[in-house]
């Protein structure tokens, strides 16, 4: 069978017009500003994330996706109704394109009663099932195989399978779990897009110390699934890769491996000061801010007026002020109204404790 | 016509696919080759794409299983023996067990665990490990001792909203035998009474069902009268059952097939004295495997586990208290 | 000088390093970074090679352990969270735990378990796993309450010739501080009376002996004396030292962290019961978290697991009993 | 970094004068002869585990190496004093080869107390730790990763590090736990020599549904580690491919992974008639039987006489049975000795049943 491998060094991702795989004329300027929307947004919900946690509202941690949010979000801009999303760590761009509302992100973090979690679980572990948002647990790697279950699902339903579409960092992939469940979407042929977000870093740990491969794309041809390599800081490039590996995906070609280079531009969490990352980098390439640079690239390719794109910046701080007034008006859960039963069958319930 | 207990696993199979469309198999040689243990033989044939052969990755089997329960499906996945689902048990404790109380949404996913001690399995084809899943918060364990409950109970775990650990006992696959497949049954969750007595309370489940039913029949010759409990879910547990049994009786024995420490045989004894302490006129006792790893060689294997002669001395013991 | 519970084991592992060549750690972002809550902070500089980083794989870097072991190492395994250990369980139980009984050859391993609940970490940073492990044959599980205890008790397990599962508390790695390091201890396997009382017995370990202490100030403004025994160790668990305490009291309450099937407070009471059923004047007691994951909003957190004030009432319908 | 990726199609490892990677005149013939032996042996010893087995002496099952001997030998005749040896279900010949007593081997099977394993573990699961020859558990994966901790030991203590042999099934690497070893080995640098025995089947599943790429050759390079494809019923070829395997382990070159097309030539256990594989298979090269292979190339490359092969038949069966006869009068292991403890350690030692 023949596979595709495209192993497209980062040199040519960020759009020259001869690169026969990014052309700004092949992407539609209407997609591309409300991308830039979402990282926006995603950006501001952070930073509003951050100071919140640093007002002692958000209990535990903060967990940012500074520097993933042009990756994320061109990965939920493919998504369709019916297909099934599991965003990772640093998807807050992809969440909010996939149609999480502010509200819910930011109750997932302070714990409200009225998120979709109510309080039980938090931060980034957030989502609703039953819209195809699948919540993530801590365990790394134990993600993409129920996305294949859910995809499995529609198979035997006899109902059309849509895609489905989840993240891992460098760091998540050498988990065995990750391993199995690429190895099973590639033998049950699912239309699973994996994207690989190689941000140098799993939380201290350079990825010199996390694999041996020059690329994680270097994995594809092992399973016998399709590679995509794509600069992760460029916007542009990643809703053209994504753009393919989506159409493949649904065209009956199987999984879908995306690798993404770029960088974390926050600590892992908001606890970390991340002075371990290398200063080099931070000055290199992979270091560039992706939401900055996709503002420039915009205006530069004449896709949006500097104007236009100040304009989205107030409207998009005044909406996210709005749901920050909303939910800090929230109730905190109340034990004495909480279930304390971990089973959905009444029956069965007994209260051991 | 005379029906084993791997019969009936296979036979409720059967009909948990032709019942409901929801239902599929999925685990590794379970297609046309019916499973190492042949629980599934004939079902991959007579239900075509739905008994689904699986790599050797524990881990995605129950996380796939994960993501189609959510999604409607009823998946029924078989472990190779009970043993190898430590490799997945990740997925079972933290994805699948905590899926409702976090989402709402229900994780309907039955699991079947090949257990027990067969002779000359050895360490790692012989456990029971229903303590483990039972310690962790949102699973259903059950652990059929009976033809009939092996039928009913895997009926009623694809039925049960919850992830289910079906603990089906090796031992028994062959070795018992029942008339027919049952009508009814028991509500799932409750205990049976499998003999009545008045001297002793003697709970247990799974295969130690039987040694114990034999180490009754010796005591009777002695004119001791052992009620004994089987268990069939250990979690939920039915205390009530238990309870009542001992307040008859005032005498309690556990005798379970896994190893002592934080076993069914502890969590029975813990509730019965915090709950019904004055009921009892002797000190509760139990009998349990060796605390070692479970060994290859008959002689030893016979003297790991439980018996009816070391459960007939054990009762005498509490009987004679 | 003041040393942190943490520190502790800090300062246990510079030793242990420094004493012992064979001694190393590995574990992820141990190295430079000195672990996710810098328990290994300083180390990778003051023992150069010898602090390693791992991937995002607790099945391989418990499986390299034991062959490190085996050849003549010492290591001390740092899992991020207790919580993850369940990805590297079936190496720790099935490979570690076995060794030396299938083979003759020991198999020292140190496996540090972050655990317990601390506010805000929700269902999957705040798990106790002890009785888990606890169940498996073969491993020693260790669940340091105190400062000084962490530090020797570390040393123990460094120096043991079985894998031992060292449940240190997040909770207490900040908050407990001692005057300095401890130069003598118990022999480790042996419970500690932490309070001496006439009145009732409450037997915990770890995180929950200081809500207990502070239960059992409040009770002895309200004229109880109660006599709390530290387990320390949990496999072996020393039944002399509480069965003495229950002996001389009357009365038992268990109290644990972890949930209640099966957990540290079944075996406790199963174990007082069976052997020491005439000394009490009242039926056993045990308060646990509640069964469910354990929740991430800290209103949520407090009303999950035992607290002073819920220890409190419990100890009280002991004593009234 | 250059690395080693070779993959020489079937069809080139037959030996043919001109294909460049294996040269009949490279090999020497007393090294070859006695792999023959031991391949021999093993198969014979096979037939009499199975003979027990069906007699009632062996409790549990019998698991037999049959078509897998050439690739097995080849790979610990390479073996070192010193080296690292963990041996998977179906080594019978390795394990001989390695040194291991056809005592110690039928002792296992029956449970004997004087075998290595002293009835509390038995058939395949045996070895001697102090001699470096690692016992598998049964959990498939779980093998590589001890091979690799024991090669970290040596660095530790800065001994020579020799080099780690293993094996494992087309199956077994579907599993978690060879992903997370084989990364953890590539990013060691360890000289760990991965054998993965492809032999069409796992139990009763065809590769086809254990992974999707062509080859698991494939994934020596997401592994970034030296890959080498060898026709596993060749015994020249599997001794070629495994002299340079382990001379770039040793060399410092890091993990190796060999991947030999072979096909299992009796049931996964004996109770396992086997009926599910494809009679075709059976009838083409990979079905061809390594031992008859071996002596008919010995022979035709005058590296043997027919006389002498018959010789070393006589000798090997007279060894064999001899060995029968001794370990038949061992006695059983008695419970009452029997010590039940799990712990080494005596003063933590409670029994608590
Ligand atoms: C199985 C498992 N082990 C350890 C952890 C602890 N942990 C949380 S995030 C993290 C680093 C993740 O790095 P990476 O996958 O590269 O994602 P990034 O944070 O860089 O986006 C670790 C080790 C975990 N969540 N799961
Ligand atoms: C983790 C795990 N799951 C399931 C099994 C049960 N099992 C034993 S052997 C086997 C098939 C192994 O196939 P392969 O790895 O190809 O080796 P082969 O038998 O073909 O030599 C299976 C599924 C196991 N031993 N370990
Ligand atoms: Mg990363
Ligand atoms: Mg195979």
């Amino acid at each position: 069978m023949q596979r595709l491998v495209e192993a497209v060094p980062p040199a040519a991702v960020t759009g020259g017009p001869n690169d026969p795989v990014l052309r700004p004329s092949a992407l539609d300027p209407s997609q591309l500003r409300l991308a830039y929307r979402w990282v926006l947004l995603a950006r501001l919900l952070d930073d509003k994330t951050a100071a919140l946690y640093r007002s002692g509202l958000v209990p535990g941690g903060a967990f940012l996706s500074k520097g993933q949010e042009a990756l994320s979000v061109s990965l939920a801009m493919q998504l369709q109704p019916g297909d099934i999303y599991a965003p990772l760590i640093r998807d807050t761009a992809g969440r909010l394109a996939f149609g999480e509302t502010i509200q819910d992100a930011l109750r997932s973090c302070i714990g409200s009663p009225l998120g979709p979690m109510r309080g039980r679980d938090g931060n980034v572990h957030r989502g609703r099932p039953k819209d195809g948002y699948l919540p993530m647990i801590s365990h790394l790697g134990a993600i993409p195989s129920v996305v294949n279950g859910a995809l499995i699902a529609r198979r035997l339903q006899g109902k059309p399978m849509g895609i489905g579409a989840t993240c891992i960092g460098d760091g998540g992939t050498s988990t065995g779990a990750f391993h199995e469940a690429m190895n099973q979407a590639a033998v049950e042929r699912l239309p699973l897009v994996m994207v690989v977000a190689d941000n140098q870093y799993a939380y201290s740990t350079h990825r010199s110390r996390q694999f041996a491969c020059d690329s994680l794309l270097d994995r594809a041809v092992g399973y016998g699934v399709d590679g995509h390599a794509v600069d992760g800081t460029d916007l542009a490039a990643c809703m053209q890769v994504m753009d393919r590996a989506a159409r493949r995906a649904r065209e009956g070609c199987g999984p879908q491996l995306i690798v993404a280079n770029l960088l974390r531009l926050c600590g892992h969490g908001e606890h970390d000061d991340a002075s371990y990352v290398d200063p080099a980098l931070k000055e290199s390439h992979v270091g560039r801010d992706c939401v900055k640079a996709a503002a420039d690239w915009l205006i530069a390719h004449g896709m949006a007026a500097p104007g236009e794109l100040s304009k989205m910046q107030t409207d998009v701080s005044a909406e996210l002020e709005k749901a920050v007034d909303e939910i800090l008006r929230d109730p905190a859960p109340d034990p004495n109204v909480e279930k304390w039963t971990a089973l959905a069958t009444a029956a069965l319930r007994e209260n051991a404790s | 016509m005379s029906i084993t207990y791997l019969e009936a696993i296979r036979e409720a199979q059967a009909r948990a696919l032709g019942e409901n469309p929801n239902v599929y198999i999925y685990g590794q040689d379970v297609g046309d080759f019916g499973g190492a243990f042949k629980a599934t033989k004939g079902l991959a044939a007579q239900f075509p794409g739905r008994v689904i052969d699986a790599p050797i990755s524990e881990d995605a089997i129950v996380g796939s299983a994960i993501g189609a329960a959510i999604q409607g499906m009823r998946p029924i996945i078989e472990m190779q023996f009970a043993d190898f689902s430590t490799v997945g048990l990740n997925q079972i404790v933290n994805q699948a067990a905590t899926y409702y109380w976090r989402t709402n949404v229900p994780c309907p996913i039955t699991i079947r665990l090949p257990c027990g001690g067969t002779s000359g399995s050895g360490p790692f084809h012989s456990q029971s490990l229903e303590a483990v899943y039972a310690h962790f918060p949102g699973l259903v364990v059950l652990t059929p001792a009976t033809v009939e409950d092996a039928y009913s109970m895997l009926l009623d775990a694809v039925a049960i909203d919850d992830p289910v650990i079906f603990c089906e006992h090796k031992f028994l696959y062959y070795h018992l035998k029942a008339e027919k497949l049952p009508t009814g049954a028991l509500p799932v969750g409750k205990a049976r009474i499998a003999r009545a007595g008045r001297d002793l309370t003697l709970v247990t489940y799974s295969a130690m069902l039987h040694e114990s039913l034999a180490a009754a029949e010796e005591l009777a010759t002695q004119g001791y009268q052992v009620e004994i409990v089987d268990l069939r879910s250990i979690k939920p547990l039915d205390t009530d059952t238990v309870m009542a049994s001992v307040a008859r009786t005032g005498r309690l024995l556990c005798v379970g097939e896994a190893w002592p420490w934080g076993g069914v045989t502890a969590e029975v004894i813990a509730r019965v004295v915090s709950e019904g302490f004055d009921l009892l006129d002797a000190p509760p006792q139990r009998l349990n495997a060796k605390d070692t790893p479970i060994p290859f060689h008959p002689r030893l294997w016979a003297a790991h586990r439980p018996t009816a002669q070391s459960i007939t001395a054990a009762a005498r013991n509490v009987l004679n208290y």
